[in-house]
């Protein structure tokens, strides 16, 4: 094995940046986690024993996501999940789901590096992603567990609501993407955190 | 001065100092820079465009197209209107003669944008929209509530404090809900589909030089309404009159607002010209602060409350009148008044005056809700269109719906909100109305648009209708008489309606003095079915910097990165845009005397390397895309110009895929990882649009196929290791694979821990030579290449760029989809029949090769050349002729060079060209003409390194 | 800006999605039987009616699913969506 | 640069020109006509204008469902150039441009025909390939042309900002000096003028809603205004081609989409050259008037509406401030869209159909502002003899069954 310290997340380069943001903003890459990219008919006879997996039925609800204490399953589309895992889980749990699914219609592949992971919290969030992103994340509009797959300003995004109070938030973004959302996020932050 | 004692809604506690064409003034906070040059007694603001007279403050909003200023300080900011600009302590102006200047400087502000949602927008809060909105926000609707200016309350704030108090009680109840979102300096400039509202907040503007820095000046506001209240108000209109244009001549409503509003009194002795009974609120008004009042009615019959009061105060009257032109040098002083019968006036009189107000009536704003496709309705008595259609979604209360009691835009304004609930499902209780004193009975208007002049109409007296334009009445009449029937006509005519006006104060007289120009005995041609010109975005102009937001600078547009990127960066790499992504273009070297190498050494040094030892570049922006099903072979089948489903698991074949025209469209390797597993790739530039070809299909065209498609792009960090020595290397940090030829051979793919990092690793070749493209999770990226840098040492690796790249493969006369094809060339163009199966009965593309045109034997197809002198480089994008004669234009072309380079291995400079009948031309001599330069050269096959193929297994 | 209705997400802004074009053109079953007018007719001629389309959209930046919609190319309001292999509504103009 | 020159307005006051007295008249339709051109765009009184001077046939109606040019060409940004790709579109635009230079003379209008160079940016390395290609294809077939270093780019358009550090730089740029821009409206009045004066007759608010065909033959119109019998029907109606073709079950490689454009307030002359950009979408100008006047990138879909989406506007002004710092603090006083007919190839289609005597001008798309005197000549031409002028022939409807395109994107994403 390499050594683990030796990997590199496409935020390293930010950290301090994202760090400094204080006040109604805060920031933070979440490296390294599974991210493993499932297709598959939620009606099929695949499903039950992939919630086996999961500990949790697949969402069915388009744009929700549900967690089961260790993974969290993100509806991306009709036939298509994106699950979290811890990080290191990806061999394990791929196997897993491989036979669980057996010869069923399915895809299962690891997507762990094609994003990155920020988490986004504070009383500012909303307002901040509201400078570039068109969805409604007012809890009324967009309550705990709603799970968007959008636009933020020039980069796609998902979006997980992790509360009722529109507070905290999970984005993934893709890789390449990443220092552009990371310099977007710190601009935006300018009127909403207080100078260090 | 002229500023009254007391009154008005400016702070008189906060004094601001400014500056008006070089002298210095003071104002107070509240004030506009029109309120304040007033109050100074400053008329003259600007200058005409076309005839250089002076121009005043025509109006206090929006609407004010004529006192054009030039901001200079804290920044220089052309065109803005002297009644929309909001004082300042510092601020630096001066008039304008039409035409704006833009300073070369960096803006150094800061702009940004921001997403509202609500279930009722409200647009203007004026008594309309302050009743709607709190109608919708009792209901616990979430509402927004915009209006253009500083302070609540619209046209009331023109008035002497009517309703002050229930205005303030609206307001900080409306604050104090969290459901309600209060937008003020916020103008509503566009109104687009599904409720979709562009807002203007001009957020720092009146702080001047004390705004924050890091505050956004101004902000886009992108509003999505499930339902849209417009409580825009009315503009005053004026009437056209000879000299109308002199500073001191405004709206009876404008004088009124500086008045009431900013404590000015525009003038001592006031005419009021009229035709209607609005204006006898701005006369009794000033009459009341001391002004000496005459009321100049084109009504003979004036109606009996305003004659009343204007009796009370002493109110010369003077009914059956218009005002025929004025005099004056500079301001106005005095107007020529004649009883007006029957359309015509009659012998004039003078009167001496300071300030000439005028109203013609009141155009409902009917702007967004045009711009929301509603329909327009004239209305005869008003003289002026209104709403006339229902649009979905979209209300229009009070003034803006042609409603002009206070009492009746109050309750019309909470049964709008009422409506609007309900088609919400939200119940509502609609609040009390306030208490009104008993508005009188008003009388409908005289409509008249122009007063009749005897003159000479393109002498020095001018009715002008478009102030900010210089156009005229005549202007018109020249149109109409040229035979224009349209107002769309008119208007590019004579440019009325196209300045900031757009139409506001202009464009109703416009099509009304049309209409009667068009008319004959026999033929009445009506206002109401002339129309208006068309109104677009903005209502009111926004900076261009506005739009753009932050969309500026480092994320004007995204930068794409790999892992790798700051390794490159601390190697001094020279980067390439290749779509979003920063490419290393090629690594100059830095001698220990601190000189960098050139592109040219650089790149043959890289490709010198390469080819006789090692090198080695970060691929890691190919597409790459997962495809995974039963039916993934005979997927790719049908995309692919050749057969993939036959290819073995474990094995890698290089495909091109071409569109529906039969023209090549990307290319890549596709790799079988088992029975329903592949991963292929794509160009870099590429990727997303061959993904979305590919789901298109899959989703469209064949769902029936059990496949499925998921992007690994940034899931890999993809690096080439090419040389003779790249298995050397390899073998130094991937000890457990056997690497000889026959275990791990050409077009196959191992997985294997290379320097501890679990890779796929595939032997594939870009440049002829023994290559080894290794895949990692893109984590560990960075970690690989340093260790292979590191392995390499012995070998003297050199990573290399985009630019060898290209050599290398073009050495080898391998095509760039889109460097060396250009969405006209098939892949037996490129010579590449050999990756068009034969035995597949179709797949996309296939059907177009049979067509006429791509039967011709003279196409244009891809060959090497070699310029007979193999110094001289030849430019990409040469044209290839067959002749030298060059006396004779157009002179044919046969087809031109597509690629260029300077070769290490071939000792000289090569091309490839995409030339007509190009392999038929094998060995013949054309020419290259480049910028006036004729180049002899020889068409050669396009693989001039290693025919055979005897280097790629090492 | 239109929204534009995701027969699975819901409304988005028009920017998630890209167009498709004409909707209903389905590959032909066997284009070497086809004339080259006839396959041109496949390849290059969709309908461009001022008025109702039926036409395909894909919600790019969101659940990259393709539907089909029918909207009035005049106003370019958005008369129905469905899904793929749905069939076409009837949609009052 | 070129002595054509004309420099843009010095002060205040614009100098614009005084309009003639007189421009048409307004008859009500005769019964019948030798020729009716339906679309009373630029192109369709082009047209009328050269059937009238060239070949003498003056028996004309120009049906115009709205007022006369209200389409796009009210709508477009000027930009009038003749450096395109292929020999057959340098064709029929170098025919154009050499009509444009003489036209003000010939129409006796003041159309502000100003040749003051257009530049088209090159930002990637593979646009500079493009460029110098077709710079060199140009030149090859006469037509002036250069490439030019960003330096150059900075002394002919001293507000370009060609630092290397933003996020596209300039890295040269095409230049070709004879290009230009002239005043749309008064391009169009003055060929209707010219028309009118010929005798044929502009028939405004008056939409064909139907085309009678007699065995294979085209025999006359059904309009608002009642029904016409012709000889001959020369379609010329731009983002409407389809529709029209449609009544006579003619289907057309066609769609047509909303494009954009806006202007800027007046401002002090600032900007002497044209700009475009296609790489960021940008092109610029600034009027005679003093506007700065500014074209948007093509909204996606259909669409017949003359409206455009917002965020096309917005990511224009950001790409265009990229380019134009300068422009920061200018506003934005109007925009608009027009509905521009585009083909699988950017190229146009203009010459005859299955239809007997019916003939077909369309598909010029975002670009056929600059064709208006050259395809009137042309189509004239075609409408006169039965047969496409040598100009135009390549730009055949059956080029979509032979393959024998005409491709003109690479040299014309947004092909002004
Ligand atoms: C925003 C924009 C920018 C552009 N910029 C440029 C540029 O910079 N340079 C350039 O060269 N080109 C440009 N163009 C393209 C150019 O405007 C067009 O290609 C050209 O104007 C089309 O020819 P036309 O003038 O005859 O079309 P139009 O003016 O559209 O004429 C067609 C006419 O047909 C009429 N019509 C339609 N249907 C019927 C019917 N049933 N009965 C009767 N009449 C009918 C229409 O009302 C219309 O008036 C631009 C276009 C737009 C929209
Ligand atoms: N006597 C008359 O003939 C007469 C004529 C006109 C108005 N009035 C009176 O004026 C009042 C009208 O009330 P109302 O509420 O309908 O209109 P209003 O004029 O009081 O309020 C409209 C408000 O909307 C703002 N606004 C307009 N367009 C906007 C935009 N696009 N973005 C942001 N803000 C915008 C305006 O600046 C203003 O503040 C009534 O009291 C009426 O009696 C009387
Ligand atoms: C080159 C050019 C310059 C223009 N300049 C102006 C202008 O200065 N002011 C203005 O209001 N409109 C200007 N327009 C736009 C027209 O007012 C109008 O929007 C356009 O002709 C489309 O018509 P419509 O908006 O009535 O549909 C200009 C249009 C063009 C093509
Ligand atoms: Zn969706």
């Amino acid at each position: 094995m390499a050594d683990p310290r030796a990997r590199r997340s496409p935020l390293a380069g930010w950290a301090p940046q994202l760090q400094a943001l204080n006040g109604a903003i805060r920031a933070q890459e979440l490296p390294f986690l599974t991210q493993l990219n499932l297709r598959l008919d939620s009606g099929g006879p695949a499903a039950d024993p992939v919630a086996k997996v999961l500990g949790v039925s697949l969402p069915t609800v388009p744009c929700t996501s549900v967690g089961s204490g260790v993974y969290e399953v993100l509806w991306l589309g009709p036939d298509e999940w994106l699950i979290l895992a811890p990080a290191g889980s990806a061999p394990e749990l791929m196997i897993a789901l491989r036979e669980a699914i057996g010869s069923e219609h399915a895809a299962v592949t690891d997507v762990s590096a094609q994003r990155t992971t920020v988490q986004l919290s504070g009383p500012g969030a909303r307002e901040l992603l509201a400078k570039g992103c068109a969805i409604d994340l007012h809890p009324a509009a967009s309550p705990e567990g709603s799970c968007v797959q959008t636009l933020l300003a020039q980069t796609g995004i998902i979006i997980v609501v992790r509360d009722g109070t529109a507070t905290d938030f999970l984005l993934l973004v893709r890789s390449s993407f990443a220092e552009y959302f990371a310099a977007w996020l710190v601009d935006a932050s300018v009127e909403l955190t207080e100078p260090a | 001065m002229t500023r009254v004692a007391a009154g008005g809604r400016i702070d008189r506690n906060t004094e601001l100092a400014f500056t008006f064409d070089g002298k210095a003034y003071r104002g107070y906070a509240g004030d506009t820079l029109a309120s304040a040059l007033l109050a100074n007694g400053v008329h003259q603001v600007a200058t005409s465009i076309c005839y250089g007279r002076p121009r005043g403050i025509m109006a206090a909003g929006v609407e004010d197209a004529n006192a054009l200023v030039q901001i200079e300080t804290p920044f220089p900011e052309p065109m803005l209107t002297a009644t929309t600009v909001e004082l300042y302590d510092g601020l630096v102006a001066r008039g304008l003669q039409g035409q704006g200047r833009l300073a070369d400087l960096p803006d150094q502000a800061r702009y940004d944008a921001m997403h509202e949602h609500c279930d009722v927008l409200v647009v203007g809060a004026g008594p309309s929209g302050l009743m709607s909105a709190l109608t919708a926000a009792r209901a616990g609707a979430r509402v927004v509530l915009l209006d253009d200016q500083p302070e609540l309350g619209g046209s009331l704030l023109a008035s002497r404090n009517q309703l002050a108090e229930w205005v303030s009680a609206v307001t900080s109840e409306l604050n104090s809900l969290a459901t309600v979102r209060v937008l003020r300096r916020t103008t509503a400039f566009g109104y687009y589909d599904d409720g979709f509202v562009l807002a203007l907040e001009k957020r720092t503007d009146h702080l001047g030089a004390a705004a924050p820095p890091a505050a956004a000046r101004q902000r886009i506001w992108r509003i999505r309404a499930r339902q849209v209240i417009l409580a825009t108000g009315a503009h005053e209109r004026p009437v056209v009159f000879a000299d109308n244009d002199r500073p001191g001549i405004m709206l009876a409503g404008a004088g009124r607002a500086y008045l009431n509003r900013y404590g000015v009194l525009g003038g001592n002795r006031v005419v009021v010209f009229t035709t209607n009974d609005s204006a006898y609120t701005a006369a009794l008004d000033l009459a009341d602060a001391g002004a000496a009042v005459t009321v100049v009615d084109a009504r003979t019959e004036i109606p009996q409350h305003p004659a009343a009061e204007c009796a009370r105060r002493g109110v010369a009257l003077k009914a059956g009148h218009v005002v025929t032109g004025t005099s004056g040098n500079g301001r106005v002083t005095g107007a020529h008044i004649a009883p007006y019968a029957d359309g015509k006036a009659g012998a004039r009189q003078g009167i001496g005056c300071d300030l000439l107000l005028v109203s013609g009536g009141w155009n409902p704003t009917v702007h967004l809700f045009s711009q929301a496709r509603g329909k327009l309705r004239y209305d005869e008595s008003l003289g002026a269109f209104v709403p006339g259609s229902s649009v979905k979604a979209v209300r229009v209360a009070g003034s803006a719906a042609g409603v002009f009691t206070l009492s009746g835009c109050l309750s019309g304004a909470a049964d709008a909100a009422v409506a609007a609930l309900q088609e919400l499902g939200l119940s509502s209780a609609p609040p009390a109305l306030p208490s009104l004193d008993a508005e009188p009975e008003t009388t409908p208007g005289l409509v008249l648009w122009a007063v009749p002049d005897k003159g000479d109409e393109s002498g020095p007296c001018r009715r002008f209708v478009d102030f900010q334009r210089d156009s005229t009445v005549a202007d018109i009449l020249r149109a109409t008489g040229a035979g224009l029937t349209s107002v769309e006509h008119v208007k590019r005519y004579t440019t009325i309606g196209t300045a900031h006006d757009q139409g506001k104060t202009s464009g109703m007289i416009a099509s009304g003095i049309m209409a009667e120009a068009l008319s004959t005995d026999k033929h009445q041609v009506e206002v109401a079915s002339l129309g208006t010109t068309t109104f677009r975005p903005p209502y009111a102009s926004v900076a261009f910097a506005a739009l753009a937001g932050r969309d500026r600078g480092e994320i004007f547009d995204p930068v794409r990165v790999t892992e790798i990127h700051p390794w490159h960066l601390e190697h001094g790499a020279v980067f390439e845009n290749v779509g979003q992504w920063k490419r290393p273009r090629y690594y100059p070297q830095r001698s220990a005397a601190g000189s960098i190498e050139d592109i040219d050494t650089a790149v043959l040094r890289e490709c010198r390397t390469t080819r006789e030892s090692v090198g080695m570049m970060d691929g890691s922006t190919l597409g790459k895309i997962n495809v995974q099903g039963s039916d993934a072979g005979e997927f790719l089948d049908r995309l692919y110009t050749n057969l993939m489903s036959t290819l073995k698991p474990g094995f890698i074949r290089y495909g091109a895929m071409c569109g529906m025209d039969g023209m090549i469209i990307d290319d890549g390797t596709v790799a079988r990882v088992s029975d329903t597993e592949f991963v292929l790739t794509t160009t870099t530039g590429n990727a997303a649009m061959i993904l979305d070809w590919m789901e298109e299909f899959a989703q469209t065209e064949w769902p029936e196929l059990r496949v499925n498609l998921t992007s690994v792009t940034e899931q890999w960090v993809t690096i080439a290791l090419v040389g003779p020595r790249s298995r050397d290397v390899l073998a130094s940090v991937a000890a457990e694979l056997d690497l000889s030829n026959e275990a791990f051979g050409f077009m196959t793919w191992r997985d294997a821990s290379v320097a501890g990092i679990e890779a796929r690793i595939c032997r594939i070749s870009f440049s002829g030579e023994l290559a080894y493209e290794l895949n990692v999770n893109a984590w560990d990226g960075l970690a690989l290449w340093e260790a292979l840098i590191e392995a390499g040492k012995p070998y003297g690796i050199t990573p290399y760029g985009t630019e060898t790249m290209h050599v290398l493969r073009a050495e080898k006369g391998y095509p760039i989809i889109g460097q060396d094809t250009d969405g006209t060339v098939t892949p037996q163009d490129l010579g590449m029949g050999w990756v068009v199966s034969k035995k597949k009965l179709d797949f996309i593309g296939k059907r177009s090769f049979s067509r006429a045109e791509n039967q011709r034997p003279d196409r244009k197809q891809l060959v090497g050349l070699l310029p007979v002198d193999r110094t001289v480089l030849l430019d990409e994008g040469a044209q290839v002729l067959a002749t030298a004669d060059l006396s004779q234009l157009p002179v044919p072309m046969l087809g031109h060079v597509t690629s260029s380079y300077r070769s290490a291995a071939l000792d000289g400079t090569f091309a490839l060209a995409l030339v007509r009948a190009g392999r038929e031309r094998i060995g013949q001599r054309l020419h290259a003409w480049q910028d006036g330069e004729l180049v002899s050269v020889t068409v050669t096959d396009p693989v001039l390194y290693d025919k055979e193929g005897a280097r790629r297994d090492g | 800006m239109q929204l534009i209705r995701c027969p699975w997400c819901g409304s988005r802004e028009e920017v998630e999605f890209h167009y498709g074009g004409q909707a209903h053109v389905s590959y032909p079953e066997n284009p070497a039987e086809l004339s080259d007018a006839e396959w041109a007719r496949y390849v290059f001629f969709r309908a461009n009616p001022r008025g109702p389309l039926a036409e395909r959209w894909v919600h790019a930046a969101g659940c990259r699913r393709w539907f089909n919609a029918v909207r009035d190319t005049s106003t370019h309001e958005l008369l129905a969506v469905y899904r793929i292999g749905e069939p076409q509504p009837e949609v009052a103009r | 640069m070129t002595e054509n020159v004309r420099p843009l307005p010095s002060g205040p006051g614009a100098d614009l020109p005084e309009h003639p007295k007189f421009l048409w008249r307004n008859p009500d339709p005769k019964p019948s006509y030798d020729v009716v051109i339906v679309g009373g765009g630029g192109h369709g009184l082009a047209t009328a204008y050269y059937l009238a001077k060239n070949h003498g046939i003056t028996n004309v109606a120009v049906l115009e469902k709205g007022w006369l040019a209200g389409g796009n060409m009210a709508r477009n940004t000027t930009i009038i150039r003749s450096n395109y790709l292929w020999d057959e579109s340098s064709g029929i635009y170098e025919h154009s441009l050499k009509l444009w230079e003489g036209l003000e003379e010939d129409l006796g209008y003041p159309i502000l025909f100003s040749q003051r160079g257009v530049l088209n940016l090159a930002h990637s390395l593979q646009d500079v390939r493009d460029s110098v290609r077709r710079v060199n294809a140009n030149r090859l077939n006469g037509i002036d042309a250069e490439w030019v270093d960003p330096a150059q780019v900075k002394e002919l358009c001293p507000i370009v900002n060609i630092s290397p550090d933003v996020r596209y730089p300039v890295l040269g740029a095409t230049y070709q000096p004879r290009a230009g821009i002239a005043k749309h409206d008064y391009v169009a009045w003055g060929f209707a003028r010219g028309a009118n004066e010929y005798g044929i007759d502009l028939i405004q608010n008056c939409e064909v809603t139907g085309i009678d065909v007699v065995g294979g033959k085209v025999v006359g119109l059904q309009t608002t205004r009642g029904r016409i019998a012709t000889g001959k029907v020369a379609l010329a109606a731009a983002g409407h081609s389809s529709v029209l073709a449609s009544m006579v079950g003619l289907s057309l490689p066609i769609q047509s989409h909303p494009l954009q454009a806006l202007v800027s307030e007046l401002l002090e002359p600032i900007h002497p050259t044209v700009v475009m950009s296609n790489a960021v979408h940008v092109y610029v100008s600034q009027a005679h008037k003093g506007e700065l006047v500014m074209g948007a990138g093509i909204d996606s879909y259909n669409g017949y509406g003359q409206r455009g989406a917002f965020h096309i506007i917005e990511r224009q002004m950001s790409a265009a401030l990229e380019l134009f710092p300068v422009f920061a603090r200018a506003h934005l006083l109007r925009s608009w869209a027009g509905i521009v007919d585009t083909t699988p190839d950017a190229s146009p289609i203009v010459g005859l159909t299955p239809i007997e005597n019916l003939y077909l001008n369309c598909g010029w798309g975002t670009g056929g502002f600059k064709a208006t005197p050259g395809v009137g000549w042309c189509f004239a031409h075609t409408v006169a003899h039965d047969q496409a002028h040598p100009y135009n022939a390549p730009f055949t409807l059956d080029r979509f069954t032979t393959g024998a395109l005409v491709d003109e994107h690479g040299a014309a994403a947004v092909a002004h």
